[in-house]
């Protein structure tokens, strides 16, 4: 997933000179992740550059070149290290339309790793997205594999407003089934990580169907996506799997769609459940198809703590609590 | 070692609260003139003097004298007097307007016209300020139409915000002027990333942030600084020390610096201080920094020194919190009837020429009033569409607005 | 309520040294609201004093001094200006007793006017709430009247753990039906205006009935309480009204007694809807009484777009929507 | 005027990446003892040299000069190398562990350890200090048993902190260490508050916030110095400068100002500059600032100039962005080496004695390594109770959280 997400950046900045990559050590280090790798030596300083410490200043600087008519795209560290960028962010990039009655517009990419399982505790694993979901004037992304990443990538930049790309770290290296005890595999063999070198986009606001079935309906996005379907296969059970790649706005039309269909609805994410964005998914599932549901929704999500360093794959929602939800509303 | 006495906690306070005399003794004012006008390629370290002092050009006779002083005409002073008479006459028939109940809130800028009206005729058409909203002395001195402010001010139906904005959030992209935030110090920083894309971009335009002495405690202002002194970003950054910052004053922001300008000295950025009552010499460190900025040197800071005559808003009552007479004890005077001093003592203005002039900036303002209230005011006559409520928050209306915006009835 | 909020500052301090106020304003001037009027000349200013202009100085030193083993109440001027302090209160606040296992606490309250109805635009408006109680290790608290402001506000001085105080500024100067065309009404005859002077709490994590009804439910907090009554009175609907007071931890177990009464649920909120704390509500509400509810569960709140100053009475969820909501949940 | 040039953006590079030949010759390094001793009471404005200089007590000879030394005897001399080589051999182990896959993850000192280890010596029990990651002599220097700090870095069932933390996350507040963030700077405006509340409760404890040089961009940075300027707090606030920000050189975060310490002159706050990689200097620097803070002095700005030798953490590999050649080309030495060569220089310490103090901490150190591994690693033996991810969120835990504690089987 690192090679699309850095072969997007690559595409973008040679299609359109007014994109410029910066952040904590992207440019002759290539970021941590290596997902700006090369892109200094290729585009040069003024386009791919390190950015001091400051999580606002990197937001704030790039509010002010959307102002003047760049396209920034931005790396956070970690999600976890937004907090400090979260005023421009929400005050300023996110508003910067409608209070301006369209002057001045944020083109603006903010990508950042988020979620766990790779032994981060809690300030490497967090998953921010009801964060930005709760905020109106931004689009929330979470690709779930290469070939999405790349495209939804490439979509967040052509975009007129401001998006925020939140790039599963677990995925970085390969697919994850939820078996943290099982070997890592990599992309290489797998469909979704055979990506093309071409320039295509993933259009935003539109979720894709993982897995057909009928029994139940799963909403899920990044890392759960494959650990949903792992589950679904060991339990045997016919679950639709949809993988809803934009948060904000919602494909609510492929949601109501499956859930009228199957009247069965569990929804999984990794964040902490109270007020995350399994909440929103429970409103307007059960808003929308309240006369088709045969069963409680169910959410099965992160743990209302923090992200614990040792017991993280009791905080995890693994692929054993998946099954029990599965279950639990194919009974109820 | 002696055992150490108990430690106590220092709360910094003004010399003056309601009751007491106001006494500005301790603020050390040089002569007009007496400051000297560095080179624009000098030494950050080579000019930290210039943070400690005060650049003046007007002097208590009336004349512009000093290193500082030559650079404009007659014909640009009356029109820079101009300049701040209509933005003093804007304000006081928009805080009548809104005492009378047609907007909800307003903004003056008495006593500071100085700083905005001549700063903005050192930069050029096409440079960005992103400014607070004590700044519109920049509109007002760039040809903005005050009938569009007062549209804003009044939410009315030509607001061209869409009365979406709280009034005096101005926003005037084609005149260089940044849609105000109410979050304070937001803009410092965006405007510096607005200088580093100029820079990115190898243009020649330059960008202005402004923050006043309260604001300069956030975030915001920090990332500016680091930003602006780590790229060498082409920005002026201008610091409205207008002594209050709603009822707390300077010192508290300040702290234990002599001076705001001082903190440019910790990221190596040539920092001025100048008298913000004397057009003069803001337009001329003004052009001094813009030079800079435009010549590769990089950023520029600029401490303002000036006083906030009125309440914060049309929302305060400063009687509360400081002495009715400190304004009358300021020392650095007013800015228009210094300058006008000036033009008078030089020949070129007079008192005739004065009165006649604020009767015609009275009728023009009120002309544009008029006009502007013909499009409706916050309580009465036609208003900005509600529907419009629901547009700019995306470029395309995703489909949720559209369901709510269905929903709302329109 | 201004008075209410003033005298439970007033009586905390007197009670227990260890409580320190500050913020912007809050010292001689006594806050731009007045709620801390007088008590810097009472206590000294070491005892309450004005901050400088960083909101996320005010809840940084306010960790630092909960370490140290005071109490501070803080307050933020506007709620939309607690974002620079976001960082500080969710990566610092809320986690330290957890992150320190316990050495650590901060049993801060941080004060914030919230909502809207005055005219105040984007950036005097907003009810950031949602954005408060997705962050495991936070309590927050919205009262809706005077009598409830002061014996929550004690509570939460009391409380050993960081809150998050919300006050809906529309209720400071009286109780408000949502008709902002009719005269302003003052608490002065109001009886949640009448508060005793003595020192008294209301315990945090318990919601009230506002007004008994088996018809349907209402879940509202803040600003929405007397305009739900308002609008059940005038449509004559015999709502059962649920003010939750404490939205984290949330007291499920009186909203479920009554859903499962009424087998209806209305969820009103002044914040955006998408990921609003009405989400999570409508989560909660389908999770618990799945098998009592006779309807779609409706939220009624703020649209998906910044609080326009001009529109505002169009964005607020007012009697109209209100009753709009009773008629279509009575109907489903 | 003549027609502005195109604009560039300026990024700071360092001189040297990998394959280049490191260079240090414009690092001004004055000779030990060079630098003066300002009074505790003198005047910021009047001490702004002791910022762009260097305070250094030993010089190559091994013998401690100057107005800074004199401080410690050969008794606590021997201490303090006995805390910087425990330091060093326990980030061994600790590597050790790591790798072979004991625990996730670790961060070592290698080179910076005179600068936690003497400053802590400097300050009394009861002081509080808000570190980040790389402080851990404090913890050693202050006697925080070491079996202790593995049981944190094994997340094992004897951690202090359940398991909960990412390893050399410790917090130990008996032993004045604040819980460590892994949110950069947040530590540095608490440090403040904290010392504020000293100063508020009339008590004599102050405090020490910790900062890297990467992270004074940060704003929590601005916050800490705007507080403890306006309060005059009773804080130390120490920037270490290592010169690496994971992959990133000082100077991206420096910018335009000459050193780090200047940043204090914008504040009014007395900021020093001190050789990191000499134990005396640390020290005696670190002891004027604390008797200055205990006499209602207010705050202390410490720039300690050091080279972080390892990579950033065990997840970083340094090669890949710097030359491998800059440490040793490093001007500042290596604080064990000079510290060790003073001891025998003065006739205190010999070869012999060091290699046998090795040993005898190395026996320590394996043995509380051995100690901790009886109560588990990350991947085997005993670990902390899941249940326990559920404690400590809330004072009492509210029935959410039991409803959720049950539904994960505890
Ligand atoms: C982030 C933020 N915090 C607080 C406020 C409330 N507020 C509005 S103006 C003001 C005072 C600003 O003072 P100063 O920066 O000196 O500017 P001046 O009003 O004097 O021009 C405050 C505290 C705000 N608007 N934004
Ligand atoms: C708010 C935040 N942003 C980014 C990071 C990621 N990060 C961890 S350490 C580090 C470099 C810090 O460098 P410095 O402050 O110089 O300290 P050093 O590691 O050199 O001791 C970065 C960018 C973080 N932990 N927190
Ligand atoms: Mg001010
Ligand atoms: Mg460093």
């Amino acid at each position: 997933m690192i090679e699309a997400i850095r072969n997007a950046h690559d595409l973008a900045m040679e299609r359109d000179k007014r994109v410029v990559v910066f952040g904590e050590d992207v440019g002759y280090f290539g970021g941590v992740f290596r997902c700006t790798a090369g892109l200094q030596k290729k585009y040069g300083s003024n386009r791919c550059f390190d950015a001091p410490i400051s999580e606002n200043g990197i937001v704030g600087a790039a509010v002010g070149m959307c102002a003047y008519g760049l396209k920034p795209v931005v790396e956070i560290q970690f999600a976890d290290y937004m907090y400090p960028a979260y005023d421009q962010i929400v005050s300023e990039a996110a508003r910067m339309r409608h209070r301006s009655a369209g002057q001045f517009t944020c083109p603006m990419v903010i990508r950042m790793p988020t979620g766990g399982g790779i032994f981060g505790g809690q300030t490497h694993s967090q998953s921010p997205e009801a964060l930005f979901t709760h905020v109106a004037g931004l689009k929330v992304v979470v690709p779930s594999n290469p070939r999405d990443a790349k495209g939804l990538l490439l979509a967040a930049i052509e975009d007129p407003d401001p998006v925020i790309f939140l790039e599963p770290k677990r995925l970085y290296n390969g697919p994850f089934d939820g078996h943290h005890d099982r070997p890592v595999v990599s992309w290489k063999n797998h469909e979704l990580g055979d990506v093309s070198e071409d320039y295509f986009t993933v259009p935003l606001g539109k979720a894709k169907i993982r897995r057909e079935g009928s029994a139940l309906t799963v909403l899920a996005y990044g890392t759960m996506v494959f650990v949903a379907q792992a589950a679904a296969e060991e339990a045997g059970v016919d679950a639709e799997i949809i993988d809803l790649r934009t948060l904000l706005p919602l494909d609510l039309e492929t949601i109501e769609a499956s859930v009228k269909k199957t009247g069965r609805c569990v929804i999984i994410h990794e964040a902490t459940k109270t007020s995350g964005f399994g909440a929103e998914l429970s409103a307007v599932v059960q808003e929308s198809c309240f006369y088709h549901l045969e069963a409680p929704i169910v959410r099965v999500t992160g743990w209302d703590t923090p992200y614990p360093h040792a017991q993280e794959w009791t905080y995890f929602p693994g692929p054993e609590r998946i099954k029990r939800a599965f279950a639990q509303v194919l009974e109820g | 070692m002696t055992a150490p006495r108990p430690l106590s906690l220092h709360v910094p306070e003004p010399g003056c609260r309601p009751g007491d005399t106001p006494d500005f003794s301790d603020f050390e004012i040089p002569r007009a003139g007496a400051v000297r006008r560095p080179a624009i390629d000098e030494a950050p370290e080579d000019m930290r003097d210039m943070a400690f002092s005060v650049v003046r050009v007007l002097n208590k006779a009336g004349e512009a004298v000093g290193p500082w002083a030559g650079l404009l005409d007659a014909e640009a002073l009356r029109k820079g007097l101009r300049h701040m008479m209509t933005l003093r006459q804007f304000d006081e028939r928009m805080l009548k307007a809104q005492r009378q109940g047609k907007t909800s809130f307003y903004m003056q800028h008495l006593g500071e016209e100085a700083v905005s009206c001549a700063f903005r005729m050192a930069l050029e058409d096409g440079d960005m300020h992103f400014p607070t909203y004590r700044q519109a002395g920049l509109l007002i001195a760039g040809g903005y139409p005050m009938t569009d402010m007062m549209n804003q001010i009044y939410s009315n139906a030509a607001d061209p915000l869409k009365g979406r904005q709280l009034p005096v959030m101005y926003s005037a992209r084609d005149h260089g002027f940044f849609t105000i935030s109410g979050n304070l110090g937001t803009q410092f920083i965006q405007a510096v990333g607005w200088a580093m894309a100029s820079a990115i971009s190898n243009d020649t335009r330059i960008a202005a942030g402004w923050i006043g002495d309260g604001s300069t405690s956030e975030s915001d202002f920090h990332a500016a600084m680091v930003f602006a002194s780590s790229y060498k970003a082409p920005v002026i950054l201008n610091i409205v020390n207008n002594q209050w910052a709603i009822s707390t004053f300077q010192g508290m922001a300040r702290g234990g610096a002599v001076t705001f300008a001082a903190r440019g000295h910790g990221f190596g950025i040539p920092s001025i201080r100048v008298d913000g009552n004397d057009y003069l010499a803001v337009h001329a460190v003004a052009s001094w920094a813009a030079e800079r900025a435009r010549s590769g040197l990089g950023p520029t800071l600029i401490e303002h020194v000036t006083y906030r005559a009125g309440g914060h808003s049309t929302s305060d009552d400063p009687s509360a919190y400081r002495s009715k007479e400190e304004f009358s004890a300021w020392p650095l005077g007013e800015p228009i009837d210094r300058l006008k001093r000036h033009l008078v003592t030089i020949g070129e203005w007079s008192e005739e020429r004065h009165t006649q002039a604020l009767a015609e900036i009275t009728d023009e303002v009120r002309a544009c009033q008029k006009q502007a209230e013909a499009n409706g005011t916050l309580i009465s006559g036609r208003k900005p569409s509600p529907r419009a409520m629901f547009d700019d928050v995306y470029a395309e209306m995703p489909p949720h607005l559209q369901r709510q915006r269905q929903e709302a009835g329109f």
